[in-house]
């Protein structure tokens, strides 16, 4: 896709201005929209896991690859196990792989890519994510999908904080319950 | 609320779930004889305590899991993914 | 027994109520019975009362492992409607509301039957068709059934969420004036008394353990207060059909047992005057008052199967947002009390009135979510199969081999999946 | 005369809260509760029976209140029946009194007890349901005549009919212990837990922490309350006030409600007024306490009596000085304590004891305190009115009463024993068991991860409750691995002379009011009456006399009623039963448990990419499942219908552009992908080349369709499915279903694609120079680069890849363009560049609709989950050379008969009118019952010029040859005759599409 020169549009295109809201006092919750997402899906067969695995690790400068429900962050980008025979490559390209191998497929524009942080932020993600995002069970490198409002996104606990993946298509209408549920807290969009 | 522990997410609400059915239910050849697919589409043994049904991690890892499940007090007994070669690769623990 | 009526009710104000005697007696199991029904709810009740009163079938017990009428009788949202439109459904349904509309005479016992209306909100025009299908049906086949417009609704219900924020906005609605609701326990009540007065013998705490059979005959059945011998034995224990079925040896049932839950607010001073019903975007939602003031509400199954007489919180709340989302004041209201039923889901979401494999056994069951507003016709018709040992035309599909011939009596078209035909 | 002290209490004197009861203005004090401050101001009458509208005034001190029940707050922020005794006093709050006129204190209803001896259990199911005196008639007229009455005489407060302003919300919580109740034994077991190392939520019902604690006169008692609650927090719990543990659910998930700003004057707006929490516990501690019980006697519901622990809680909590003159009726020991605290504040206190002998200790105490103690004494009727001034007495004869004197008081306070709250346990399933040496039901033993301390489990001393509680904690650390110290837990029980079960006090002959459930009028009579006529049971006698029915869900009187039933039948208590107690312990807004998903966001709305490109291109959106989808682009004053016949008319003439982006998307990929779709749809598909689509069709397992669209090959392995909108998930669950549980042999994946691709019809004899002017290489969409039913992936200019199908739904030579979601407002962009000077236009699913049945093209409206493939007219689309989902249980033999309905077209006889789908097709000459077929969708077909439908009839459009049917719609406009016809009904043979 680095030949297009076509804009792309995000879900939240035009729906926020960054500024602080909400209560007053120190923001509880920062929001940050990642556009121009770049997401590949990477699915291997039983007996090809281990190198599809491999493979996947690699295209994302990684030594190997995570187990479920855990990522590795390589030097070209992130690898989530998100699915029994499944990844998600996060900021690279999905390997080239033969039918006998497995599948890949693009899915950058298929996910809007929001980053939540700041001190209330897993506070404000379990108003809506029925998640145990303690320590012991969530800590940074964690990924786990589930329901936000009868719609499943996918939750990814990064250094930065916490990566939510939203469906496009319901993106915008979960930000806004976002941002209702966030005031309480005091938020800044950025 | 039933808490469901999927092989691959860990223990997880069952309202990220979809139940399945039967999970006793082996579904006949596709050209087996009609009395077969009467009898696996419309007959349930509908047992009251412990029973095999499938449930689907709709919100989660997209896994369909076989649960052994008491229908009175709903004590989960034992989960594991329906499809067996993943459900190895997951024992495998990669 | 002491007719109810005004003249009574008065004289026994004067004289500290002493002249109520029993409603219904507490006989002790004979050894041998002409008819022996198995469940005293509703329809196990209405079928004896039948028997008795109109085919004259006296030596009748039904039988009870609990206390009468409490199973789903008195764990329903009490709503009494005829808006079916699948063939036999239709008919069998229409029956029920017109034995519904002169019950409290029938039985002298007022079961409350209150013809409030019943008004499903439409939200698309697609909905109003689908609508218009169902009700133009009733309609040709002699019942009642209308549309009103978005004015004519509002006018009737003011307080409903016409506003902009409305998620599924409100376009109109299908409305059965005919229909409302009713005291559920009353009715258990109505009908045992009136079985109980024509010598059918109830017998409460008596559990099935075994039936014992005699190749293809019913030769009796093993309670827990000893066995009970019957020429004819009819079943009618929704929820536990499965189980009953299985004690008989007879395998499996085209039937899975879910739980239903059911919501009641505090009592308030009246609120809402008619049953309203919202379906849209997979929600699922029906309300009424009760005459106590109470909001009655239900929503969808708890989605697994399930024998366990109590909910859990995902439809909690799912019934909630429904509940404030259509009626946005009920968000101050308070819920009292919920709690949860057991029913016999069907593989096509109707019910079976139907002989069995076994020549003197008889079956009612699979009654999905029709279970209430279906008891009179429900007995009316079983006790007119297990006199006269032949279906009626009206419920001639309504047997366990309709799946295999496919016949389609499908009134949501979701197909062989139990869980989609709430 | 009840006053407030000079001082005491938890109440902050220093400041006054004013607030306004029935319109007049009072103060309380920060601390008070309203039922207190309005003790404090002299009320006595705070609200009127359910049934006979007799006054009553505060009974109890908590949750448990059945008399001060009231309306707080006013317009469309109104709460009826708010127990006065837990509501927080805030400044400004306005409380008024309900069910009565004009007002509490004169109510006209009250006449109603003037009648109130025809009004017994269960009246109105014996009239009412004709004309009196014996309900001649028939039909339910009368009744709802009568009913209309019952109903405005029932309820209690009354509802706002206006949208609460409020917000509300939904959180998550997980932690290793919740601890239930804050008293000695819950302070204790939370301590014990958190000090062992757990993760520990204490929830509190109250707005301050502390139970029985903050009752006691005592400094020590109020110094071990701080200390514990200064540890917890060091030993970091999580502690919630205010915050009621209202359910507990299977795998012990407890339902919390968290009333965040009930109690604030002027919230900020930010905040949810109230929040539901779902809270996952490893183990649960419910240390709850118990609840006072009352005894039946004669008019014991009147205002001026209450409970013995509420007057000591008026006193100690809340400053307030109850009554001079105090008669105290008690059972067991619990009521000395109060009698002392209340004697020592200076009140002239007489205590009845039923019990023949006291212990030393007490009699001690009691000297101590000059309190008379008459043994062997009960209370059997209340005197005075409205007032209480006396109360005449029985006092013990054997195992009866005998008349005993009147003593005089202006206050009653009554202990009949207490009732462990076993509520959550209940809500489990977990069955209460009689324990008669304390006459209580106490928590059963079970392997649930619950563990119950302090007056819950019936342990009545203060320093057993914190022992319990300790134990309680050290026991649920254990269990989850942590070492805490042994502590033996003491059993229940703790009174040196054992409590003399009391439930009813009456005398042979002497006709009485007493009262079980005060709230519903529940008498003992009634209770006698249901027993008579044969409720014997206790769910019948409950439902029979409403016993234990209202809002207080008989935390007070239950008991009472068994042991009435119990001694009616000559049983005991346990035989009888208990009743099981549902959820929610105290009744919780419906606000709350919906959250915040209510109004626009009852349910998530679904956009699409070009969402915002069709708004501001003048399209007007309609729903589809969660969709916003557009329905048509009205131009100038253009409506509905004169748009979509324009719109129709050009797609036919030029070229027309659709947003299809709702169409399920999902790529099936994998060696086995072709088997896979081979088994799936009813048509081969293993002959399908690459770089060619194909409409296909599901069916259920049991014959009947479920979904159709087109599937494209992109490669040898690699697929692009396109399901309906409707069924765009429940296919994807279908298709893992299918590869995970029943052919884990195939190696196939399936992903859903619907948020990667935007999508957009382009259709129209014009569609392919539309096209061209879009792509970089125009030459890709000739007619021999890309046939009809050609898949091509090329790229639009701009560099955006794109992936496009020839295929139409609308019988023209169309297209369907994808391009990535991100691009999809310049697909439009490029798109609508190109067609408006072609003459093309936009158009939504109301002229797609008019396309698609002009061409009998099937969607939802027909394939409704009771069609067959047959049915639908497109038989010839079942494969004979290969088997698939459906193909054996379509051929059940009422699905193979002739004379089923088949999909048709419809034209109305007089091609000038105009009809209805929805409308019953019925022969002309029996225009009644359940008709031969019915119409699925109509539309105005600008091609013919007339109205023309799409429908289903008995034989389908041969058996009607030459015959008139007649489209019956009586809810609409009533009958017209029509033709049954070809579902064909343009362009048949489809050269428009090839073309």
């Amino acid at each position: 896709m680095a030949s297009t020169q076509a804009e792309r549009t995000s879900a939240l295109a035009g729906s926020y201005t960054a500024g602080r809201f909400g209560m007053d006092g120190e923001a509880g919750v920062v929001f940050q929209e990642m556009v121009n997402l770049s997401l590949g899906l990477v699915a291997a067969w039983p007996d090809s896991f281990a190198a599809v695995a491999a493979l996947a690790a690699e295209a994302v400068g990684a030594e190997a690859a995570p187990g479920p429900g855990k990522t590795v962050a390589g030097t070209k980008g992130a690898l989530l196990r998100t699915e029994p025979l499944k990844f998600w490559i996060v900021g690279a390209a999905a390997p080239e792989l033969s039918p006998e191998q497995g599948a890949s497929l693009d899915l950058s524009h298929s996910r809007c890519h929001l980053r939540v942080s700041g001190p209330a932020a897993a506070e404000l993600i379990n108003r809506h994510l029925p998640l145990d995002l303690g320590e012991a069970s969530c800590p940074v490198g964690t990924v786990m999908a589930s329901a936000f409002h009868h719609v499943g996104v996918t939750l990814w606990r990064s250094e930065a904080g916490f990566e939510l993946f939203l469906p496009r298509g319901f993106a915008l209408s979960l930000w806004e319950i976002l941002q209702d549920s966030a005031a309480q807290f005091g938020f800044e969009v950025i | 609320m039933i808490r469901i522990r999927c092989p691959f997410c860990g223990e997880r609400d069952h309202s990220e779930f979809t139940y399945g059915g039967d999970g006793s239910i082996v579904y006949p050849a596709l050209d087996a004889p009609m009395e077969d697919w009467v009898k696996a589409v419309f007959e349930r043994e509908n047992p009251r305590g412990r029973q095999l049904e499938t449930w689907h991690h709709t919100s989660g890892c997209r896994a369909w899991l076989l649960v052994e499940r008491d229908t009175m007090t709903h004590e989960i007994f034992s989960v594991r993914l329906a499809h067996e070669g993943a459900g190895r690769v997951i024992e495998e623990g990669t | 027994m002491t007719r109810f009526n005004a003249w009574n009710v008065f004289v026994n104000g004067l004289t500290g109520q002493k002249g109520w005697s029993r409603q219904w007696r507490d006989p002790e199991p004979k050894d041998h019975y002409d008819v022996v029904i198995v469940g005293a709810g509703l329809h196990g009740l209405a079928t004896a009362y039948y028997l008795a009163k109109k085919h004259g079938v006296t030596k009748v017990a039904v039988l009870e492992k609990g206390w009468l009428g409490g199973g789903n009788a008195g764990r329903n949202t009490t709503i009494v409607r005829s808006n079916y439109f699948m063939p036999g459904n239709r008919a069998f349904y229409e029956h029920s509301l017109e034995l519904w509309e002169n019950l409290s005479h029938e039985l002298n016992y007022n079961v409350m039957f209150s013809q409030r209306a019943h008004v499903s909100l439409l939200h698309s025009p697609a909905a109003v068709d689908g609508a218009a299908r169902r009700y133009n049906t009733m309609q040709l086949t002699g019942s009642d059934g209308e549309l009103w417009s978005l004015d004519e609704l509002k006018r009737n219900i003011p307080h409903l969420n016409y506003g902009p924020n409305a998620r599924f906005p409100i376009i109109g609605a299908a409305v059965q004036r005919r229909a409302g609701t009713a005291r559920h326990d009353a009715v258990a009540w109505g009908y045992a008394r009136g079985a109980d007065g024509h010598g059918v013998d109830i017998i409460q705490n008596c559990e099935v353990t075994g039936v014992t059979r005699e190749g293809g005959q019913v030769t009796g059945l093993e309670t827990t207060r000893g066995t009970i011998r019957a020429k004819k034995v009819g079943f009618a224990v929704a929820g536990n059909t499965s189980r009953l079925w299985q004690m008989a040896d007879l395998g499996n049932l085209p039937i899975e047992t879910h739980k239903l839950q059911a919501f009641v607010s505090e009592p308030l001073k009246p609120l809402l005057d008619q049953v309203v019903v919202f379906g849209v975007g997979g929600a699922h939602f029906y309300i009424s008052q009760s005459d106590k003031g109470g909001m009655v509400f239900g929503g969808d199954l708890d989605w697994y199967k399930s024998y366990a007489q109590r909910g859990n919180l995902p439809i909690v709340q799912d019934v909630a947002e429904a509940a404030t989302s259509i009626l946005p004041c009920l968000g101050r209201v308070r819920l009292l009390r919920h709690w949860s039923g057991v029913m016999d889901m069907s593989m096509d979401g109707s019910h079976f009135i139907c002989k069995t494999p076994l020549d003197n056994l008889y079956l009612n069951a699979g009654w999905n979510y029709g279970g209430f507003k279906a008891s009179p016709a429900s007995g009316w018709y079983f006790a007119d199969l297990i006199a006269n040992d032949r279906p009626n035309p009206v419920i001639a599909n309504h047997d366990l081999k309709r799946f295999e011939r496919g016949i389609i009596i499908d009134e949501r078209g979701a197909g062989p999946d139990p869980k989609l035909h709430g | 005369m009840v006053h407030r002290l000079a001082s005491g209490g938890r109440i902050d004197r220093a400041q006054s809260l004013r607030f306004t009861w029935d319109g007049r203005t009072m103060t309380g004090h920060p601390g008070d509760t309203l039922a207190s401050a309005l003790m404090a101001a002299g009320e006595e009458v705070m609200g009127r029976s359910f049934k006979y509208h007799r006054p009553r005034g505060i009974m109890s001190a908590g949750v448990e209140e059945s008399g001060a029940i009231v309306t707080v707050g006013a317009g469309d922020r109104r709460d009826p029946n708010v127990r006065a005794t837990t509501q927080e006093l805030y400044e400004g709050l306005t409380a008024t009194g309900q069910n009565a006129w004009p007002n509490v204190r004169f109510d006209a209803g009250a006449v109603l007890s003037l009648f109130s001896r025809f009004f017994a259990a269960g009246f109105y199911y014996k009239t009412f349901m004709g004309l009196p005196p014996f309900e001649w008639g028939k039909g339910t007229g009368l009744w709802m005549q009568y009913e209309k009455l019952i109903r405005r005489s029932a309820g209690m407060g009354t509802a706002s009919r206006a949208p609460d302003p409020d917000s509300y919300e939904h959180a998550h919580g997980f932690c290793d212990v919740l601890v239930v109740g804050s008293g000695p034994a819950g302070l204790n077991a939370a301590l014990t837990a958190a000090q062992a190392g757990l993760d520990v939520v204490l929830v509190e019902q109250d707005f301050e922490l502390g139970g029985d604690y903050l009752n006691q006169a005592t400094e020590a008692a109020e110094q071990t309350r701080a200390e514990l609650v200064a540890q917890l927090s060091a030993a970091g719990a999580r502690v919630m006030t205010r915050t009621t543990a209202f359910g507990l659910y299977d795998y012990s998930v407890a339902g919390l409600l968290e009333r965040v700003t009930d109690h604030l004057p002027a919230p900020d707006g930010a905040l949810p007024r109230q929040r539901f929490w779902t809270l996952r516990a490893k183990r649960t501690i419910v240390a709850t306490g118990a609840i006072e019980r009352t005894v039946a006697f004669g008019n014991n519901d009147r205002p001026g009596i209450m409970t013995a622990a509420a007057g000591q809680t008026y006193l100690n909590r809340y400053g307030i000085m109850p009554g001079d003159r105090i008669i105290m009726a008690t059972n067991n020991e619990s009521a000395y304590g109060p009698a002392a605290d209340l004697a020592r504040a200076g009140a002239e206190v007489t205590l009845l004891d039923a019990r023949a002998e006291v212990s030393d200790e007490l009699k001690a105490l009691a000297k101590a305190n000059n309190i008379l103690v008459r043994p062997g004494t009960a209370p059997l009727n209340a005197l005075g009115k409205p007032a209480i001034d006396g109360l005449e007495t029985v006092t013990a004869d054997g195992t009866g009463w005998r008349p005993g004197e009147v003593e005089n008081g202006d206050l009653i306070l009554i202990s009949g024993g207490w009732s462990p709250v076993v509520h959550l346990l209940s809500h489990r399933g977990l069955k209460p068991v009689w324990d008669a040496a304390n006459a209580c039901f106490v928590p059963p033993e079970s392997d649930d991860p619950i563990h119950t301390a302090g007056a819950a489990a019936a342990i009545w001393r203060g320093e057993d409750c914190e022992a319990s509680g300790r134990a309680a904690g050290a026991a649920a650390a254990r269990a989850l691995g942590k070492s805490a110290p042994e502590e033996a837990a003491p059993g229940p029980g703790g009174w040196a002379t054992p409590i003399r079960p009391l439930y009813e006090v009456k005398l042979p002959g002497k006709k009485l009011k007493s009262f079980v459930d005060p709230q519903n009028d529940v008498g003992t009579e009634d209770v006698r009456l249901a027993h008579r006529e044969g409720f014997v049971s206790v769910e019948h006698l409950k439902r029979y006399t409403t016993l234990g029915m209202a809002s207080d869900q008989g935390k007070m009187g239950n008991i009472v009623g068994l042991a009435l039933m119990a001694e009616a039948l000559g049983r005991e208590i346990p035989e009888v039963g208990t009743t099981t107690f549902r959820p929610p312990y105290t009744p919780i807004s419906i606000g709350a448990l919906s959250g915040r998903n209510v109004g626009s966001h009852f349910r998530p709305l679904r956009r699409t990419p070009m969402h915002d490109w069709n708004l501001a291109n003048g399209g007007v959106m309609t729903m589809a499942g969660l969709w916003h989808r557009p329905w048509f682009f009205p131009r100038a004053k253009e409506g509905k219908t004169e748009a979509y016949i324009r719109e129709t008319t050009t797609v036919r003439e030029a070229v027309g552009l659709c947003d299809v982006t709702s169409l399920g998307k999902i790529a099936v990929q994998g060696p086995d992908a072709t088997t896979f779709l081979n088994r799936v749809y009813t048509n081969p598909f293993a002959k399908l080349a690459v770089g060619k689509a194909r409409y296909g069709i599901m069916l259920r397992d049991d014959g009947i369709v479920m979904d159709d669209g087109t599937t494209w090959r992109l490669s040898e392995s690699d697929y692009f499915m396109t399901t309906t909108t409707a069924h765009a998930a429940k296919v994807m669950a279908w298709l893992e279903e299918l590869l995970q549980t029943r052919w884990s042999d195939l190696k196939v994946h399936v992903a859903s694609v619907s948020d990667q691709w935007a999508g957009a019809a382009v259709a129209g004899p014009k569609s392919r120079a539309v096209l061209e002017a879009c792509l970089e290489d125009s030459s890709v969409v000739s007619n021999e680069a890309c046939p009809f039913m050609a898949v091509i992936e090329t790229t639009l200019k701009g560099g955006i890849p794109c992936r496009i199908a020839r295929i139409s739904f609308s019988g023209e030579m169309a297209y369907e363009a994808y391009v990535p979601s991100d691009y999809g407002p310049a697909l439009m962009d490029l798109l609508w560049a190109a067609a408006k000077p072609l003459g093309g236009c936009l158009y939504g699913l109301e002229a797609l609709g008019a396309l698609r049945i002009e061409k009998g093209h099937v969607t939802g409206a027909e394939l409704d989950g009771r069609v067959t493939i047959d049915d639908a007219g497109l038989g010839k689309m079942a494969s004979t050379k290969k088997d698939y989902i459906g193909n054996v249980l379509r051929k059940r033999p009422e699905l193979l008969r002739g004379d089923r309905p088949r999909l048709v077209g419809i034209f109305p006889k007089d091609r000038a009118q105009t009809f209805n789908a929805g409308t019953i097709l019925c022969k002309a000459d029996a225009v009644s019952g359940m008709g031969e077929g019915w119409i699925t969708a109509v539309t105005h077909s600008p091609a013919l010029g007339h109205w023309i439908g799409l429908g289903y009839i008995a034989g389908g459009h041969e058996a009607w040859q030459g015959k008139t049917a007649v489209a019956a719609d009586p809810v609409r406009k009533g009958n017209i005759e029509v033709e049954i016809v070809s579902p064909h009904m343009y362009d048949p043979s489809g050269e428009r599409m090839h073309g």
